[in-house]
């Protein structure tokens, strides 16, 4: 038992996969010979072959399409977007078939696929490379969205979603593709897709958040424990559909709750998250619900991408604000 | 001095003319002689053309929600049903019923669909098929993935696909063709060329020649085909499905006919296009044309096609009625949008069922 | 001076920007002779000519990408998606483009564009004619979303949104094109895009929403009323940018507030404004606050589809449920 | 018997061979001969591959981000450019700095895109060419937007975009061929065919023989060129133009080259491509062969090339210290990322934009 990084973690249930299910295919822009551009493939055409591991052209749409049609034929297609950016041309696909098909036909054709892609900025990349798109395909009916934060949750949530009967959007946050490692062992456990993580216990306040903003959640965490602050940390992984309940019972304690995005702040995930703490959980509310989020611009070109993204910084402030509210 | 890298042709086929006579000067298929096929293929455009005139009348009347009328497609559609194995896969747009029943798909489930019920998708009868797919083209892809598993899997399945003459712009149709070259996938794409897309003539397309040149951006096979003539569209399918069956890679059929309805029951094609064109139009339609054959060779006769209206209108008939007391006495309940959503039906889901469940009457239906 | 429905309000604007604007041009399939497949440009073509109204090829990738090629070489383009489903394959060139242009090139190039289309269901359609996808647009920086909800606002807002010099989603409600006619002065005078309109002023709790669920949210409110009840209705119409003040300045005196959207809840702009509410709203707030939405399924084919969306008496219980506190 | 009803055919043009000599037994066109236009498109071409040297060291060295080499590319790209007028309009994809610098995009500009800084758009030089497009393909349609601009107001102005043979495969490419042969625009789409797309080579993209073909599907002109020989690539290219500016439509051209880098700096070719191959295509690189075949002509040597390289990397050099005195002193500030977003900043932005000027350092840059 090794320790192994997020994406090792992503190579290792894809191999995993492959070897269980003879229906598993890997296809994408460069997933083959190359191993993909982030190397989440790598070794996997050597190992399993061009019959399970294919090279596609360049044309997202087709992949999109193609993959509902495997899928809808007894394949299990496991389409890689090779970024964030890349995945709005399969925006039709997904939301006009692959969330459509089972209930199209009143369960006699399904759309088993998953489309997986490195989401999210600060790794310096171009345009178009640094984009947190969760909310789009959140709010998409019939289609799963799981965004894993560690090595081991990358592990058991993709197993569970390439094992999952339905279509699931696996977003991996390339920003810490390597940040961590973890002892993970590849015994083929998946995880649920149907609850959040809650990575530490607290009384003082709820901060709720996923992907890549778990690092600098963490760092805040600690800097408010610093100051006394009892911060208890959930990882919302499965984005869609949303395990409200947890987030609930947890302000249902702690009475305040600030949620960091990374991504746009206008109708993105944080909001609905919000949205049904002024519902359910209204009356536990001692606080403002915050939301620390990416600004409503386009993501800046790397040179200042990090003052577009949450820091510590602001976190802290936000935790600060509706922990002084009495 | 340039030297010449690539050159093709698009050829055009034509075996019946519209008076239902052999063309002359070429050399028939021996199809055009198998009488007691093309009699079988005669009745199933017969009864895709009552069954059209019915569920036209079942809309006017209040019973049946928007209809798209496959009118002057039942040669194309009949040949393309008539060339395929039961184990093959078709993605249809939304108006191929004359493939579609040679499939096993029943009247019913048509009337069902336009009827508003997703039943209607349910083929029993097709059970691998694709469902009716309203956006435009995207259904090629869906069948060159299709294509993508027969080959991986290594079976002998052929994949078939249908786009329009306005969907043959959009780039789900154009990735297809590709996808196909690529990777030499088990795939037949049939462009039906009906000369309209809603209100937009073909000319507006694009200014090429045809349609079947899009095949060769990707190094297809590309032909045209007269669509109203059974005889050529069956021989062009039956050509392109053995080369795809026996890995030979994809195909584009370019099926030459023309829209003799409004788009939709909701269009009014007399705003944009004029009379005389639909008139010159129904002398080439493919029923009377075949029919004309079959009489002429002596295997058909007034005798049996009344017989042959009598027992369709029955069918169809019998169709309507099933249909009608479905919707009427079997409903579907307000739980039945939530309940094929997901295998495993998601919590919050579970939630709004329940609630759901609180207003079974609201809205009734339309 | 005559009274016209929301859909001649849109031809009324249409008209008027094509004859004070000479580099306004009007794109989209069967807008031409045809008038659209819901009459909106009817006899436009006839008016102004092929040059200025323009049937083009079955490809919405095109006339996306050309929009936004045209826009940014100076002239005001006015692409009609024919169906909201059919909005799906655009999403690419308005994510990564349209929304991207000015900010891409520091203010060198803009995309002064505008795309509308027919949006939500109940007028009986096929598959795929009958969602409401605004809170997928809303989602995108740097374009403005807006869904006028009367005759008036329809041509206030289209004529501000043609003026405007960046990209404009317009959504016509198709299920009220023709429910009311109202007497609009063609004077060319436009509405502002950046704020709510409210429309009727009340004291006991504020119902927020947009689009054609006015009609049931005006019906729910007669009824309310009718109990004795004080309802201040919002139409937001402008949905990004959100005008959160006036929505908050609303509760801050009704201390209730119910959202009704026809959208799926998941994610969708409803939350958004809940979100807001549970931050700068959430002292004034006395009970919770609840979303009235489409249910997280795929619209249903037309039989069921009214079971799908909000009734007047899903938003009089949500109204009643929140009233009942104290 | 077929009625054929449509043939095509694809060319393949190349006037200097891979030793700069010229192609025997073919008529040269006149440009060939003019050795003050060619020289001058020379020193373009050993400006371009300096810059690009320069630019992979200031990645290597950490002073910019991720950069897409054009190595290679040189003769298929000056040649584009200097087709081109100043009032037509180029749209990039993201390694075309040959035809940018030939439309007035300054060095500096290309340095500021790639090490992350905005301001690397604001084309001063080129004020209405759009900005690079890293989205594949999506570029083409923007070109056949432009297009239909000038068609509309009546200039006589051409749009131009290229493509890679990777993006050849997409559907925005294929529509925008679509496009241009719909309305007769002046667009001319030229595919980059460099064997390669990132790790994917040519043969994968699709088995068709050649990629102009694509242009057959919408019945344009197509031809393929040798794309490292400057002389038939600007040939081509005037061509084109001509026909397009004269209101003959769109033209599609093929220019085969070859990627002799890695796909960006963030890429190791090593990994997918055989030496070989790459040392094979090293002997058919543009430069040296316009060189000899300029050298063979008497119009350049030993002393001019000195000084040119001398010119060239000073000139590349004041770029860089430019480049990099304006990220160190004069960086976009936090507010940057807000005040392009719309024409009048509405009032939700407005706070975050006040908000954000609270954390002016806050993860400081890269
Ligand atoms: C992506 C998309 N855009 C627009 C429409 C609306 N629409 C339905 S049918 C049609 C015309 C199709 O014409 P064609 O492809 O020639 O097929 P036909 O109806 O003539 O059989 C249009 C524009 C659609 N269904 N899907
Ligand atoms: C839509 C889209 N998909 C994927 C990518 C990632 N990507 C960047 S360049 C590239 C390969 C492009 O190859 P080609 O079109 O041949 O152009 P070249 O880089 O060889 O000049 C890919 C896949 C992208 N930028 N855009
Ligand atoms: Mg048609
Ligand atoms: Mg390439």
């Amino acid at each position: 038992m090794a320790a192994i990084t997020l994406i090792e973690g992503v190579t290792l249930a894809l191999a995993r996969a492959l070897e269980e299910d003879p229906t598993v295919v890997v296809l994408g822009e460069d997933v083959g010979v190359n191993g993909g551009v982030f190397r989440a493939t790598a070794g996997l055409q050597q190992r399993f072959g061009e019959q399970r591991v294919l090279d596609t052209p360049l044309a997202e749409v087709m992949i999109a399409g193609m993959s509902v049609g495997m899928a809808a034929q007894g394949m299990k297609p496991i389409a890689e977007a090779q970024f964030c950016g890349f995945t709005m041309p399969m925006v039709d696909h997904l939301m006009c078939h692959a969330g459509r098909m089972r209930n199209r036909t009143r369960g006699r054709l399904s759309c088993p696929m998953v489309l997986r892609f490195p989401t999210g900025g600060g790794i310096h990349a171009p345009e178009h490379h640094s984009e947190s798109p969760e909310a789009l395909f959140a709010h998409m009916p019939g289609i799963r969205v799981v965004i894993p934060s560690s090595p081991s949750r990358a592990y058991g949530l993709l197993l569970a979603a390439i094992r999952d009967p339905d279509p699931v959007i696996f977003m991996e946050p390339k920003r810490i593709y390597r940040w961590q490692k973890e002892e993970v062992i590849d015994d083929g456990e998946e995880l649920p897709m149907d609850v959040c993580f809650t990575l530490r216990d607290g009384s003082d306040i709820t901060l709720v958040t996923w992907g890549a903003m778990i690092k600098e959640t963490l760092q805040a965490a600690d800097q408010l424990e610093s100051e006394g602050v009892s911060v208890e940390i959930i990882d919302v992984a499965t984005i869609s559909p949303l395990d409200m309940d947890t987030i609930v019972e947890s302000v249902s304690r702690t009475g305040r709750c600030v949620i960091i995005q990374e991504a746009p702040r206008h109708c993105g995930v944080a909001s609905e998250i919000a949205a049904g703490l002024a519902d359910a959980g209204i009356w536990n509310l001692l606080a403002p619900v915050k939301r620390v989020c990416g600004y409503d611009t386009v993501m800046p070109l790397y040179r200042n991408e990090l003052k577009y993204m949450p820091s510590v910084r602001r976190i802290v402030d936000a935790a600060h604000q509706v922990l002084e509210v009495s | 001095m340039a030297r010449t890298v690539a050159a093709f042709k698009v050829d055009h086929f034509q075996f019946l003319d519209r008076d239902g006579k052999l063309v002359e000067g070429q050399q028939v298929p021996s199809l055009a002689k198998d009488f007691d096929r093309l009699t079988d293929l005669y009745r199933q455009m017969v009864l895709t053309r009552i069954f059209d005139k019915k569920a036209i009348a079942l809309q006017r009347t209040g019973k049946l929600g928007t209809y798209a009328s496959c009118l002057g497609h039942e040669a194309a559609q009949v040949a393309i049903g008539a060339a395929m194995q039961a184990e093959d896969c078709f993605a249809p747009m939304y108006r191929e019923y004359g493939v579609q029943f040679c499939r096993g798909v029943r009247m019913t489930d048509v009337l069902l669909y336009w009827g508003g019920d997703e039943r209607g998708n349910d083929f029993a009868g097709a059970p691998h098929d694709f469902a009716w797919c309203v956006p435009i083209a995207t259904q090629c892809l869906h069948a060159a993935g299709a294509a993508m598993a027969f080959k991986l899997r290594d079976e002998k399945r052929v994949a078939v696909s249908v786009v329009g003459d306005g969907g043959s712009s959009k780039g789900d149709f154009l990735e297809a063709i590709n996808a196909g070259s690529a990777w030499k996938l088990p795939l037949v794409l049939v462009i039906i060329n009906n000369q309209w897309a809603i209100s937009v003539p073909r000319s507006r397309q694009n200014t090429a020649a045809t349609l079947a040149q899009k095949g060769i951006a990707g190094g297809l096979p590309s032909i045209q085909v007269d669509g109203n003539d059974l005889i050529a569209c069956l021989w062009a399918m039956e050509k392109a499905i053995t080369a795809a069956r026996e890995g030979h890679g994809s195909f584009v059929i370019e099926m030459i006919t023309y829209r003799l309805s409004d788009h939709t029951t909701a269009d009014d094609a007399r705003r944009y296009r004029p009379n005389e064109e639909v008139e010159e139009a129904w002398r080439e339609e493919p029923i009377a044309r075949l029919r004309a054959y079959l009489i002429d060779q002596g295997v058909w006769d007034d005798a049996k096609e009344q017989a042959l209206q009598e027992e369709c209108t029955a069918n169809v008939q019998a169709a309507a009625d099933e249909y009608l007391d479905i919707v009427t006495n079997d409903p579907q309940p307000v739980t039945a949008m939530f309940d094929y959503m997901f295998a495993e039906m998601p919590h919050d889901l579970a939630e709004q069922r329940a609630y759901a469940e609180q207003y079974p009457e609201d809205g009734g239906h339309h």
